[in-house]
């Protein structure tokens, strides 16, 4: 029998879902953004809400990322919690300056005299050739910038709670949405809650390796960790969920236990948060790990647009299993022996998308 | 003015549109895995922009950026290759639809990112001026890019500098599905507003082959004499969505009957009845030019249909500069 | 106008130039161990919008910011503590010169990086429209900061959402040593590039305080009652260098004739004579001004000097609120 | 007796040697930036080039930060080899569009047609109240980027050798310059150089730390390198240069022999360079290490103002010596026994600044 205090949903009608909640309450919560009262409703998270908040609190804005930005910081000073929304964060790197010289810093540097509410939530595009400058990862950008929060929920459930707590919250929350899992299904609650913007979830127990993950990596890792049982590997998947702070005693118990490490990240390498995990760990204790510590990470290239190009550098849950396999030095012939059918397609999110976007 | 120019002219804006319609028809077959933005109704500007523009003169172009590629010369199947994301693609499929170049005729680029080519036109604007090479740059955009910063700044530093850059914005009325309106203020118009910064500037009908003729060519002549930088404002509209290949009037950003007066105006036929009308026997030779055109765009279709993708190995190929 | 409005715009002018001027002249005790940008010179119109501003608006303001701070009624010993980098500083040794607040008084921030204030202004301003909160929000900016995009975006949407924004730019001709000429095009209005974006502009002469003092009232009174966002360009001039102490017009950038021209403009003892004109009288009365302000501000000075540094458990503190 | 085929010079002046030489050998070599032509030349950097060269390759420009960087990429494309400059890197926040979505990417995404060689010289703040928006050391995120390339130069040779390798090299090139570096001295050839932008240096041999540092900390760690003589300890320099690429190869075969690692890094840390370089040596071999490996960066806090608050983290060769004894679990009272003195002010490149910039 369903429980009628939960609802059947997916991803982008839960972020839907948190601001109609955190708007009902709160009444200093705005919500802007390109195309947020469009017939598309920014993938349908902002559909329905101008309607029911009126045109001063939900509302269209001209291409100005940077000075977008600023205002949010300024209505913030008188106690507003924007939410400002951007269809790729490709196109909030137009507002750095906004970012990183005012939001990330306003709080330190007039003495905690006033912090800046201001949640940014950022889609990152991926699949149906979205190309170098439409499917960029930069959470390890703004995990650099002390007085910045960022946050990569993987799922419904985490997506409502986690938008709950950063609207809420006193700082500046970069909110990293990916493009994908919007789709991703889940039933969750249907009244308030939060979950809490410093704690990773072990979504799958295990003894072997840990496998540290984020975003739409963690489903990925999840089908993985299945497939290894059969190999009778035992894995434990940890979902960052936040990225900043992160959750270095979730990950360190874990890998107390399994003495092995695999870091997923949905960025580029080098110098980012793959290496501060590995780094973190190591420099408390070199000799925890059993194996050295490893990590899978999009390579240190531009995303080229082609179907032909991305198809060898989207991982799925075949990369990672071969990587643990590596990590563990196991004998690829059990690989083969999983039978793992790739999807026809590799640059959709479900069968049945057909772009154009 | 002449038939020959209204023919050719007539022949280029065939081609565009042509070009765009059949990208459309192919999209949903589901091989052209990126997104497109057609210019199909706004493509007028291009085609006669393609009679005046010398091949040493720089263009540089937005996500929207088939119709200019093609009107500076580009080459059609290597932007249909890159469309399909094949090898032998414009930009070697790295690109895709938003990001294509042709170095031959100084098609310099089209991006993605709104506004963000405006500076990289004044740039080799500024080289020309520099080098004291001949030539002009070219720099297209569309209404929603006047509100990036980027805009302004790179107008602004034309001006300063005076540099050989003509700003063309085709101003469709909508960034994506918004109006004017929550974008700008209202009555602001944006050739006025380009004037004040300091370039001359002036507003056309974009649905009108023999105005848009008329103003880029003197704007044009101008420039290369040593004027300055200027900046034309047309008026035009586009008829698919947003980014795509369908219609969208059903979902309410805009109604059918703004829909429907702008396509009225549809400046390609208008153009083929006023050759029949100032010389009746062209029938034939247009529907030749026609014909002609049709069989090289399927062919060009077919061509990047079969062909590669790019090697596994060219991923990690160019990443930098040697 | 009134004597005693006179008076008042007197007294605030004379305490804004004795606070620079004597930050001037204690800057070389290397004390105050961070970058200062004095507003000597064009301190006018900030003394007269301290007669005109309430306490409810907001405003922000640049790294030239001590003059605007104070006329928004800041606190001058936690201003003076600040640059000192002192415990007490208004933020609390933090933020130094350039980072100026006093939240008692609506002052909600300056900042150092040029042009990037303004938004936060706007944003001020679009929370009084969307709070249907009294008050307005002022925007000071320099004619650098014109140059930056973001000074078109948050015009651009001031004008859009028709905020209760006042735009108050000081235009000193220079930005650090680079003359106007070769960062904006000859011939530009800056007021007018404001008014084509949207924005109910004007331009008025910043060295006359009575002129100020009409046109910031009426202006002021007009965005009060609803009319929108308003722009004006001040002219002003800054005696001392960019940044520092000093005066510095002997490296060349500008020449000691346009120096001496501006300087006899000084609107301070324009002011003075004014009143002693009016009401010869007031002589006594405002060397007492003189000389009380003179005491408080060399307290200032002693006091802050006195201060304790931040102790360093406050450095890792308030980087997140909780 | 004085080389005649060598000057004695400081950094400023060997970077303004650098770009005379560039612009005499190569007419297409331009330059500009705010206050390239202003009376201080940019720290004297750029001073007498206009006179030189002419007003129109050596110029001023408006305050427009982003527009000037895609107009240097686009000079660029018609060939010519723009250097730009930046007084600070915070400045050039405003331009992260053009720099990552255009000139990064602008090789790759047109399937390598046409490179963009664009040198960028940022001025990194340092000292007398820079505070926190003018005193960011960035060079973790541009390190991020792939397309970039990252080079932080320690004094007035490798300033001069990077600034000729920069200029000339065919792709996109941050240069970073500390302020204080800008004072140092040295005697350099007169003639054209290039330093390559691969090869980290080894500036002090020594067999029982590698210290892995840049820019500023470089001079730091040799002085602290020579204080660790006096205690026995023999620690190896590695002074980067290049960040990308780093030269891990170098920083591999130091490690090997010394098996003790302490990276410096100018820049926050969370994300950065210094965790790169840790993760990438444990990763190919975690065992390494005799000890933790460690690193002294700058801390995760905005840079405040306030002489009072820079002074407990402004970092020199004694903070460096202290963390090597650390590592090297050695007695700390060896560390009195030095008898270090700070300098009284710890917020100045030299004794004769006076600020105010
Ligand atoms: C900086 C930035 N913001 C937002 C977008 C999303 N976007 C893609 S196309 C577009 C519309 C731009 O409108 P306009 O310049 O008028 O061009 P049109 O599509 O009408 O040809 C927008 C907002 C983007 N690509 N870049
Ligand atoms: C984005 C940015 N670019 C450059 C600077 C360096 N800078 C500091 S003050 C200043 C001058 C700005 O001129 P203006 O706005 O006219 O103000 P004024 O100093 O004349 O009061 C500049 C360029 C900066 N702080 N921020
Ligand atoms: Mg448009
Ligand atoms: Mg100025």
């Amino acid at each position: 029998m369903p429980n009628k205090n939960f609802f059947e949903t997916n991803f982008s009608n839960a972020i839907n879902n948190a601001l109609e909640i955190a708007m009902k309450n709160d009444k200093n919560v705005i919500c802007y953004g390109l195309g947020v009262t469009d017939p598309k409703g920014v993938f349908g998270t902002t559909t329905g809400l101008e309607k029911k908040f009126g045109k001063h609190r939900v509302f269209d804005v001209p291409t100005s990322e940077n000075a977008l930005t600023g205002i949010g910081i300024g209505a913030s000073l008188n106690n507003l919690r924007c939410v400002m929304t951007h269809q790729r964060v490709d196109f909030f790197l137009l507002a750095m300056d906004q970012l990183v010289n005012n939001a990330s810093k306003w709080y330190y540097m007039y003495g905690g005299k006033k912090s800046v509410p201001i949640t940014i939530r950022l889609i990152v595009g991926r699949g149906w050739g979205q190309g170098p400058t439409h499917s960029q990862n930069l959470q390890s950008w703004f995990a650099h910038i002390p007085g910045l929060k960022v946050v990569m929920p993987s799922n419904p459930y985490d997506a409502k709670g986690m938008l709950l707590s950063s609207i809420y919250d006193p700082n500046p929350v970069i909110f990293l949405e990916n493009r994908w899992l919007h789709y991703t299904k889940a039933s969750i609650p249907k009244k308030k809650y939060f979950v809490p913007i410093n704690k990773a979830k072990i979504v799958k127990k295990g003894k072997d390796i840990t496998i540290v993950s984020m975003s739409y990596l963690t489903p990925e890792a999840i089908i993985a960790s299945k497939y290894l049982e059969k190999l009778k590997i035992s894995s434990e998947v940890i979902d960052l969920r936040s990225i900043k702070p992160i959750d270095f005693l979730t990950i360190r118990k874990s890998i107390k236990k399994t003495k092995n490490l695999l870091v997923l990240d949905t960025g580029f390498k080098f110098c980012s948060v793959s290496s501060e995990i590995i780094t973190s760990i190591l420099e408390k204790n070199h000799k925890i790990l059993k194996n050295p510590p490893n990590r899978l990470t999009m390579p240190d290239i531009p995303e080229p647009t082609s179907f032909g190009l991305t198809k060898h550098i989207y991982m799925t849950h075949l990369e990672i299993i071969s990587k643990v396999l590596d990590i563990l030095k196991i004998n690829k012939k059990y690989l083969k022996k999983l039978k793992i059918s790739k999807p026809k397609f590799h640059d959709v999110p479900n069968e049945g998308f057909k772009g154009p976007f | 003015m002449k038939l020959n120019l209204l023919k050719n002219i007539y022949r280029e804006f065939f081609r565009i549109r042509t070009i765009e319609e059949d990208l459309a028809k192919n999209y949903n077959d589901q091989k052209m895995r990126c997104p497109v933005h057609l210019s199909s109704g706004q493509e007028a500007v291009a085609a006669v922009f393609s009679n005046i523009v010398k091949k040493r003169d720089f263009a540089v172009s937005t996500h929207r950026g088939h119709a200019h590629y093609l009107a500076k010369g580009g080459n059609l199947n290597k932007m249909i290759a890159e469309i399909y994301g094949k090898e032998d693609g414009c930009s070697s499929g790295k690109g895709g639809s938003m990001h294509l170049i042709d170095l031959d005729v100084n098609f310099m680029g089209s991006t993605a990112i709104v506004g963000n080519s405006m500076p990289i036109g004044v740039g080799l604007g500024l080289s020309l001026k520099i080098k004291k090479q001949k030539g002009l740059s070219f720099v297209f955009l569309g209404d929603g890019a006047v509100e990036s910063g980027v805009f302004y700044e790179a107008l602004n530093f034309a001006a300063v500098k005076k540099l050989p850059v003509i700003f063309i914005c085709e101003n469709n009325l909508y960034s994506v599905y918004s109006s004017l309106e929550v974008r700008q203020p209202k009555n602001r118009k944006i050739y006025k507003l380009a004037r004040e910064i300091g370039i001359k500037s002036e507003h056309c009908d974009g649905m009108d082959s023999l105005k848009i003729y008329k103003c880029l060519k003197r704007t044009i002549s101008e420039t290369r004499r040593g004027k300055g930088p200027q900046f034309i404002e047309f008026s035009t509209y586009r008829w698919r969505e947003h980014c795509g290949p369908n219609y969208d009037n059903d979902i309410g950003y805009r109604t059918l009957k703004e829909f429907e007066f702008w396509k009225k105006k549809d400046p390609l036929s208008k153009l083929k009845k006023l050759i029949l009308k100032k010389s009746p026997g062209q029938k034939k030779s247009l529907i030749n030019i026609e014909l002609s055109i049709k069989k090289e765009v399927k062919e060009s279709f077919q061509r990047a249909k079969n062909m590669n993708f790019p090697k596994k190995s060219s991923l990690f190929k160019d990443v930098y500069a040697k």
